[in-house]
């Protein structure tokens, strides 16, 4: 996701470390989110074991590996759609500072 | 609210970019996680189907399109509120 | 929302730019939850085609307006639970710190 | 918790004081979220019909007593947890 | 949840707030899920009455609890599982940054 | 990113490591949340049954290990794409 830290000039050390952590909760967050969806789609609710079984298991990989390709898919798109509009990714998309 | 001076208005400003690149931030996560809940639902192989990627692509589209409108009511609603002396405590 | 940032002095460059910063935040946060609730109502989880159709359109439309009157009410009620019992809203409301 | 002195009880105080404010923007939020999501499922008008607004204004006075009563047990659990020594690890 | 502030030497001022600021988050945040969970089991969605009745009363009673026997079962679990594998409760678990 | 210096890389390291307790604590109450909300679903007595017990133990150790499999999953997919140039904007 660096594309969102993109700089035009030097930065301060503030700027870098704010950037770095940026990054650092973002990765962060995505990890949560995904954890999320795929615990939703690849648990077994019942807790009958406690250990992963097989299909648990290779459905949590794929999941995680998907995760990455949609996060991939988002990123390419957006970028596209704000260079056609001319623009930095960050100021479009809409929502409500969306302007 | 109070009326802000100008350096209170400089650091109220700087405040709210960090804030906008957060609230990206946030959008864009949604964006990613909503997309990959309603799309995402076969797990026997572990690469993107291209039902499943196009499902994506539409997903992002039609959430960006629904997002934008949403915030033109949304500013439209609050507008109308601020004109007509906002809230009832206010 | 105002009535919750109301101040019986004048207030320090601090508060006020604090005062600014949580009507901002809860804007932010207003409009995250608006629309959660508004795609989960109103746009098909299909994804057939990337546009908006006629019907979803003015589903959000209505649900952004009905949402707001929602908040209207909420804001007016706790307005007058805590004027019939004497108190300034922020205290009142149970919960954890609702003493 | 180790015991604070007393200018670390004031600081401590005002940071309380914000997160409280917090807090109840939180549950403010919620509630407005909760109480539109279970009574406004109806979009063929653009305003809150009676039925509607009834549901709103029940459902807003049974969270505030819910959240009132779980608020109490709350307390008293965690009163009751510290008289017997806190959690296992305390 | 006490022991993930244990610290082996004299805390500064600073680390003293922040500790007890840390706990004030983990406890408002605690309500703040029990809430969301016993408000979902107990109470009935149809709001065709203002009051809580008898079983919604009484529910929500036994579900604060039951919430609170569940945490102290996993704050137990977490602490024997870091202690038969030598190490601090909160360097263990998985995750994104359990290393 | 941009490449730090020794007292920047300081500065990082300490936010990180109260981000880290914060990660954690978000993470216990995940699990406390999620536990509860799969396993406990009777509320005809104020205590714990012997099933829901069992239940939210074998919940507990079974998130723990999903949590553990995906956070080694989610690292090598960083490190791969790391290698391979990042992200497409990078």
């Amino acid at each position: 996701m660096s594309f969102l830290f993109n700089r035009p000039r030097q930065p301060s050390s503030a700027e870098k470390i704010a950037a770095a952590e940026m990054e650092v909760d973002m990765m962060t967050d995505m990890f949560a989110r995904l954890a999320k969806s795929c615990n939703a789609k690849c648990i077994d609710k019942d807790f009958r074991e406690s250990e992963l079984n097989k299909a648990e298991s290779v459905c949590l990989d794929r999941c995680v590996a998907k995760f990455f390709d949609v996060n991939v898919k988002v990123s390419e798109k957006m970028q596209n759609d704000a260079q056609s509009a001319g623009r930095s990714p960050a100021a479009g998309g809409g929502g409500l500072f969306g302007m | 609210m109070d009326s802000l001076n100008a350096s209170e208005q400089r650091e109220l400003q700087s405040i709210m970019e960090r804030k906008q690149m957060k609230e990206f931030m946030t959008m864009y996560s949604n964006l990613v996680q909503s997309c990959f809940d309603s799309c995402i639902n076969d797990f026997t192989s572990k690469s993107l189907g291209s039902r499943e990627e196009s499902c994506v692509m539409r997903c992002i589209d039609k959430h960006l399109k629904s997002s934008e409108r949403m915030g033109n009511r949304f500013q439209e609603q609050n507008a109308a509120m601020s004109a007509s002396g906002g809230l009832p405590g206010r």
